[in-house]
């Protein structure tokens, strides 16, 4: 069915809104003299730092991988005792921001075994993949809960046992779900700089950072930004030839489908729930203990409550601001994928991504040169950050925003219209209330790591606006850790609340 | 203060006038006290945004000349310069800066120091015994030191400290110092806190930090200095390794008369007795008591250097990234 | 009810043509459409009934050809602005709202709140739906109440005519029937104009006024039932109605009282089963000289058209299908290649080898073997698994 | 191909209880399929057979009871270790294989890559698909030719038996007919057990050689198809099975030679349209004093065993469906409440209010007023418009 003319309108203008960061890279390289450009990107340095990246990508993906699949199946296809309060905790570490994890776990370190330091390439890959890793989970919870299980069955009376059956069918039909995750989750590596400088692995984000504040080089951390560019766009074009075209609708009908079959572990069920609730406790656990003991070990003292509560307030208002926005923005844009995916749309869809790979700070500084140059009223306003979050999180929005409009039913639409309604009063009444648990989902997913995000928030909050976050760095840059322990905590657990109403949502399908 | 330039729109300037933006690159902790106790005294409301000293000099100079900054208070003197050298800074008073020893402020008088931080091996006194510390700074690549010297090639500290090397020693003893340095199995760090923790936990031995970061842990746990397991030693014989640099501040609109009443407040008695309280920095002006347990500015013997050179990091930077110290 | 001049042409479609890329989908179709009527239009899978339905309400804009109703041109006219209601295959029910909902949904704008809700309960009533289930989830309804309620929505906002887009289908064959036969009353009492879309000929048949046949996008025969399942006007069509009978036959002599070689003309024929009176069908069979004495073709008989006759041509059984209501059996006629296929009610299957005499009961349909005719096709149809008719024995794993 | 032994009881399945929370969903099944048999269970939506399907299958594992292969107990045997092959309603086909890879996926673990070719290329043949087919993906497959892949599927494992569910009820009926007789004929070739899954009755008559009626998850009557639909077990089954015509009637006296008020004995009775043969045909109906001369009940006919007759009784033609193959007309008789049902083969409809008479073919099946039968319900069942039978007409708009 046709797209509404004003709803791909309203698509490109929100989402080239959202991408105006990009083309502050773009100025910005062009204004690079093109030898010193070539002799940043082209040295050895480069070379060992790409190396670095990607290799670190690589490590912790396949991990994230081996984890999110795993405990996906685990929880949404076996008898495992407690396998539902695993599917919630599973999901909470996503709540923990990579720079708390990886200074809870020096802190632990150095409380366990003191004398050894706790950093480097594998204790990166541990700290980020622990973080990680609900990327992957949750987009995989998803699509297992809603994979057709008749073909499972059909699988097993073919003579394929469980895991057998799994490899063969289950995981093939999640494909879509689980590259997309996947790429979400490199990409997230890909642009981290918490855990990597605090655990001292030289990537190329780590790098983009040190020559901002090496001798103020903006133009080489632009540099270096193309660099990341051209990984994620590499990542992009991968995922691409994964990713299956052709889309399935749900069933309208909502009749009872049979559940999937959940298997017994047998005599492994304890080795196995060890297993699964290993990494999920010390993702957990690490951090979480390190905040107990900075608050107990340190004489400085947080503010008031007030204090805790206006930065509490005001994380929530900037990010349920993000959320708005950006999903609002992913939503026509997701009509239009989901409806006539012209080369154009997809090519809106790919950029998305782009922004998500780049470090905050770069984005942040690009705000910043919109802000002055074009709209000078609006620079350091609630509007200008909620720009720069629209820019980092669109992808995370867009996904469960699309997932949902693919499973609203085109024909729902053109009934509105042979009842009467206008095509755009179609997607109204109709559409929308049918996305709204994707919607939602989106929502969510970005409050959440809003909620987390530090360095384009210093940059562009309105001056004295502070947040969990910025309070958080504001103590651990006086070294005052017992008093940003409460906002640590504090961050860790509003954040939890989304990542715990997403699961849960999903956990019904499975109960 | 008085408005030194007429007011446009007649009735309701002066309200207008007595407020500020201050981009602050130190933290909220240390500075926020004394913005209030500026703000009481004065009755000028300054808006202070808070961040790095790196990202808000970049994002000034993003800015350019759209910036809504007034004041810029930076962490080094590096910043500083970079900020000033693309002309964003406004001229200080004479008056104010006389005050300050011509060391420790800008040669065009487009910034001025406001406390000062002494370079130091921070060194771990239940490991290390003192007669094995080094005099000199460049001792520190000897086979003795191989593996226990904490450094944060980063941060821009250390950055300013290459800066001057370069200047007293020379740009090729400089590179073969870094190398050196590089090849003695350093331990690598992100910042001065964490050299200091780690040195602290005996996770490495020595460190080079500045001096205050010692009275800071001190604070945060409660301890008298002197009763810690860490200590400073200072590089003597105006060795390059006790470098002094500062914190200062500039001014970017000067059209804004609160923004120099500002800078003089952090130059009066008060201002300076803050610092040296709270920091453990070192005051700028005369009659100021320096940090408790450290010899006074005039005492130290201090490498004798013009800060306004430190502000060619870039070279410092390259050379820093060519001895392989920065990965 | 508006729309009960009987007399009035309501639908005129014409000369539509559809393309999707390179590929014809509609050609040159042309449908009148009487106020109050019900129309079905059948045909096989992929041969364009949807697409002609949504081109009728709007949301496929012909290439060629024009929509008209009542006598105005709405081709480019918004289908929310045409007033044509559509029910879709499986109801296409909001999920998110309730029974009520989905019913209100059509009301116009303004509705007050209580006319809204005294609509809808008159609406719930006419489709036999109790107030109890008006607040129900569309997935906590059965399949044939769902599609009462998609009925009754689309007949909220009072439509001239209303589309159905293969109600029936997704309906298991005992809430067919009955489902069928209560929106058939529903539809006559409204007087509501209607057009069916089925591939089941059986509803077509039983349902409609008037039957058009689609395949390959081009109207094959539109007539009243009795008339397209008893004389189609070629062999597809025929085979496509229902179970077809096929035999060589030859004209021997016209008789009396018609046209020569003119549509409608009986002649008497020779075929394996003896002497059959056939019909020529075809409008277009104007060529004389194929319909003279001694012309081969195609006779086609329905199955229920041949019974047990003692006197009749003798013949073996093969085998024997039984349906309860009817039983059909394969029998091989000597020197006839292709078995024939005899439907019997209310008997016992007959066993297979049991020897059989058969004859004919009223007159078939005579297709010439070659026709230039270029409106239908009347050349022998190949047989295969998907078309209705023998099926070719699959070979030996 | 394995299991040909024809006198063997290949499945035999007894007192097999299924629950799902609180409800019952099947109540003490017994059914014994014969090796090389095709046994129908037929029943409405939610009576249950899905859910034997998949206790033989393996997939649900029932409360009580056992099932046996071979006479061996495999009740608690997974899935994947029973030699039964399964296919479901829409042929779950995997999305992300083509053909051929849908194919061999059933094929043992370590076949050579020869060897698979070699089976796959049979298997297409087997179900009349070209190879120019194998390399398409299934959702490039019309409907027919995904249940055939289906089926070729579950057959490449060679399994003893075959469970269809449902396998037509997503084709047209067109393709319906087709795909039953080709998949009818595989299942012969390869001497394969096979139980199917339908509610449609005419699938279960004519595809299956016994017929196991379930309802409200018990089975109500296991039967050939003729025994079924002539004789159903009680007013329900009747109806499920096909049109049935009920009639007030009392018994007057027995034929000679048969044991009196046993099943199978055939009474003399009086009805509405004269005097009926009719049979008593529930087992479990040994109670006489219900089947004395006079004993009230209902006689059940089918349509087609009323016929035209000069001498029958007079009623009043209500209104007539045409179906092509055959013709039913409403009839109102005098003194009788509900409009009775009349099939007519290869007829012209009967006019609204034409004046005919009625008679009896063959006999019926009585049922008496009040059973204490405990293992069917022969009570008068209350006609909803849901149920196949007459449509309450539904109220003015
Ligand atoms: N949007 C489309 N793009 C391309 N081809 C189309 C499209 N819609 C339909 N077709 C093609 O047009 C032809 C007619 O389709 P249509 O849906 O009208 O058939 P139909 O008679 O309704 O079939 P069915 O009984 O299967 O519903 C088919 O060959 C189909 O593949
Ligand atoms: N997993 C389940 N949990 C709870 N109830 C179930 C489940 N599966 C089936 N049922 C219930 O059991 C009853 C029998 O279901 P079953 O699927 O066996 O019926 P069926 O005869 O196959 O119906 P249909 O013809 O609609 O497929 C139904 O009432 C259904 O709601
Ligand atoms: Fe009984
Ligand atoms: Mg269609
Ligand atoms: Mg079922």
């Amino acid at each position: 069915m046709a797209v509404p003319l004003w709803l791909r309108a309203a698509a490109v203008i929100a989402t080239l809104v959202a991408m105006l960061p990009l083309f502050y890279l773009i100025i910005r390289m062009a204004q690079f003299p093109l030898p010193d450009f070539l002799d940043t990107v082209f040295s050895a340095r480069s070379a060992r730092l790409a190396y670095t990246s990607l290799t670190l990508t690589g490590t912790v993906t396949v991990l994230c991988l081996i984890l999110g699949v795993g405990l996906a199946f685990l929880v949404t296809r076996t008898q495992l005792p407690g396998r539902l309060i695993l599917g919630v905790a599973a999901a909470l570490p996503l709540a923990v921001p990579s720079y708390v994890a990886a200074f809870g776990w020096q802190s632990m370190n150095a409380l366990i075994n003191p004398g050894t330091s706790f950093e480097g390439f594998l204790a990166a890959a541990i700290v980020i993949t622990s973080v990680t890793y609900p990327y992957i989970y949750l987009p995989v919870v998803a699509a297992l809960v809603s994979v057709d299980p008749a073909q499972e069955e059909a699988a097993r009376a073919l003579g394929r046992g469980p895991v057998d059956t799994f490899f063969s069918v289950t995981v093939r039909q999640a494909a879509p779900a689980i590259t997309a995750g996947t790429l979400l989750c490199a990409i997230y590596v890909i642009a981290d700089f918490g855990a990597v400088s605090i655990l001292r692995v030289d990537t190329f984000t780590r790098a983009v950072f040190t020559s901002f504040s090496m001798g103020f080089d903006r133009l080489g951390g632009v540099a270096l930004s193309s660099v990341l560019l051209v990984f994620t766009l590499c990542l992009l074009i991968l995922e691409g030839r994964v990713r299956r075209t052709g889309t399935r609708y749900s069933t309208m009908s909502g009749e009872g489908r049979a559940r999937p079959a959940r298997f017994s572990m047998g005599r492994f069920t304890l080795p196995i729930m060890a297993l699964a609730w290993a990494p999920v406790l010390i993702a957990l656990a690490v951090p979480l203990s390190a905040l107990l003991v900075w608050s107990v070990r340190g004489v400085s003292r947080p503010g008031s409550l007030g204090e805790i509560g206006s930065a509490l307030l005001n994380s929530l208002w900037a990010a349920g601001l993000a959320a708005l926005a950006t999903t609002a923005i992913a939503i026509p844009l997701a009509l239009w994928l989901a409806r006539r995916p012209s080369r154009l749309a997809r090519l809106l869809e790919r950029t998305a991504y782009l922004a998500h790979s780049l470090p905050g700070v770069v984005i942040g500084l690009s705000v910043v040169m919109l802000g002055i140059a074009v709209l000078p009223a609006l620079y350091q306003t609630m509007w200008m950050l909620t720009l720069a979050y629209c820019a980092l999180m669109l992808p995370l929005a867009l996904g469960p925003v699309l997932a949902s409009a693919l499973s609203a039913p085109p024909e729902l639409e053109e009934a509105a219209q042979s009842l009467g309604s206008s095509p755009g009063a179609g997607y109204l009444r109709v559409t929308l209330p049918l996305m709204l648990p994707g919607i939602l989902s989106g929502a969510l997913l970005v409050l959440l790591t809003t909620i987390k995000e530090l360095p384009a928030t210093l940059m562009l909050r309105p001056t004295g606006f502070d947040t969990l976050a910025t309070r958080l760095w504001t103590y651990t840059g006086g070294e005052s850790y017992a008093a940003a322990a409460p906002f640590a905590a504090m961050l860790v657990l509003v954040a939890a609340v989304p990542a715990w109403m997403m699961i849960s949502r999903l956990l019904k399908e499975v109960r | 203060g008085d408005t030194t330039e007429p007011a446009s729109n007649g009735d309701e300037t002066s309200a207008e006038q007595e407020s500020l933006v201050l981009y602050s690159g130190r933290n909220e902790e240390l500075i926020q006290p004394l913005i209030d106790t500026f703000s009481e005294e004065t009755g000028i409301e300054v808006d202070v945004r808070y961040g790095g000293t790196a990202e808000m000099a970049a994002q000034l100079l993003e800015e350019g000349e759209g910036s809504p900054a007034d004041v810029f208070l930076a962490q080094d003197a590096g910043a500083l310069g970079a900020v000033a050298e693309e002309g964003l800074f406004d001229e200080l008073d004479a008056e104010l800066l006389d005050q300050v020893p011509e060391a420790y402020r800008d040669a065009e008088d487009r910034w001025v120091g406001l406390s000062g931080r002494v370079r130091t091996l921070i060194y771990n006194t239940d490991t290390v015994d003192e007669a094995d510390l080094p005099e000199s700074v460049d001792e520190l690549t000897g086979s003795q030191y191989t593996g226990r010297v904490g450094v944060a090639p980063t941060n821009a500290s250390f950055q300013s400290f290459v800066t001057a090397h370069r200047e007293i020693e020379g740009e090729e003893a400089t590179q073969t110092f870094l190398d050196d340095l590089a090849a003695n199995d350093p331990q690598i760090r992100e910042g001065n806190g964490e050299i200091v923790t780690d040195v602290a936990d005996g996770v490495i031995d020595m460190g080079l930090v500045n001096h205050y970061y010692l009275y800071g842990r001190a604070k945060e746990l409660g301890e008298d200095p002197a009763e810690l397991n860490v200590a400073n030693h200072l590089f003597s014989g105006g060795d390059v390794g006790s470098l002094i640099n500062v914190a200062g501040v500039g001014v970017l609109n000067s059209e804004n008369p609160a923004a120099a009443s500002l800078a003089e407040f952090m130059l009066s008695t008060d201002g300076q007795t803050y610092f040296a309280e709270e920091t453990a920095e070192y005051p700028m002006i005369e009659g100021v008591e320096g940090p408790e347990g450290m010899p006074s500015l005039q005492e130290l013997d201090a490498p004798d250097i013009d800060l306004n050179r430190l502000d060619d990091l870039e070279t410092s930077v390259e050379m820093i990234v060519e001895s392989g110290l920065v990965g | 009810m508006n729309a009960t001049d009987n007399d009035t042409t309501m639908l005129q479609v014409s000369g539509i043509e559809v393309r999707f890329g390179d590929q014809r989908v509609l050609h040159d179709i042309d449908l009148k459409v009487r106020a109050g009527t019900t129309t079905a239009i059948v045909g096989p899978s992929g041969s364009g009934k949807t697409s002609l339905l949504r081109v009728i309400a709007g949301f496929l804009v012909p290439e060629h050809g024009e929509v008209r109703l009542h006598g105005e041109d709405v081709t480019s006219v918004a289908a929310h602005r045409r007033s044509i209601g559509l029910v879709a295959q499986d109801g296409a029910l909001f999920p998110h709202l309730d029974v009520a909902g989905n019913i209100a949904f059509g009301l116009p704008r303004g509705t007050s709140r209580r006319e809204r809700h005294r609509r809808v309960t008159e609406l719930l009533e006419l489709v036999s739906l109790t107030a109890d289930q008006a607040s129900r989830r569309p997935d906590q309804l059965s399949g044939g109440q769902r599609q009462r309620v998609a009925l009754a929505r689309a007949l909220a906002r009072q439509p001239e005519m209303i589309l159905l887009d293969e109600p029936f289908s997704a309906l298991d064959a005992g809430l067919r029937e009955s489902t069928r036969q209560a929106i058939r009353d529903i539809l006559r009492i409204t007087g509501t104009t209607t057009i069916l879309v089925t591939h089941d000929q059986d509803e077509a048949l039983s349902f409609a006024d008037q039957v058009a046949v689609l395949k390959d996008g081009r109207l094959r025969q539109i007539g009243a039932p009795e008339e397209v399942y008893t004389r189609p006007c070629d062999v597809e069509t025929a085979q496509f109605l229902g179970d077809a009978v096929l035999l060589p036959g030859a004209l021997t002599s016209q008789l009396p009282g018609q046209l020569t070689g003119k549509a409608g003309a009986v002649w008497d024929s020779t075929t394996p089963l003896g002497s059959v009176n056939v019909e020529l069908v075809c409008p277009n069979l104007a060529t004389a000289h194929l319909t003279v004495s001694g012309a081969a073709g195609q006779v086609m008989l329905r199955p229920e058209q041949i019974t047990l006759s003692d006197q009749g041509v003798a013949g073996t059984v093969l085998s024997s299908q039984y349906f309860g209501h009817d039983t059909t059996a394969l029998v091989q006629l000597e020197g006839v290649e292709a078995p024939l296929r005899l439907r019997q009610l209310n008997a016992v299957p007959l066993a297979a080898g049991t020897q059989v005499h058969l004859a004919v009961q009223g007159s078939g349909v005579f297709y010439p073997a070659f026709s230039d005719c270029r409106a239908c096709s009347a050349r022998p149809v190949p047989v295969s698994i998907e078309t209705r008719g023998a099926t070719p024995m699959p070979s030996f794993l």
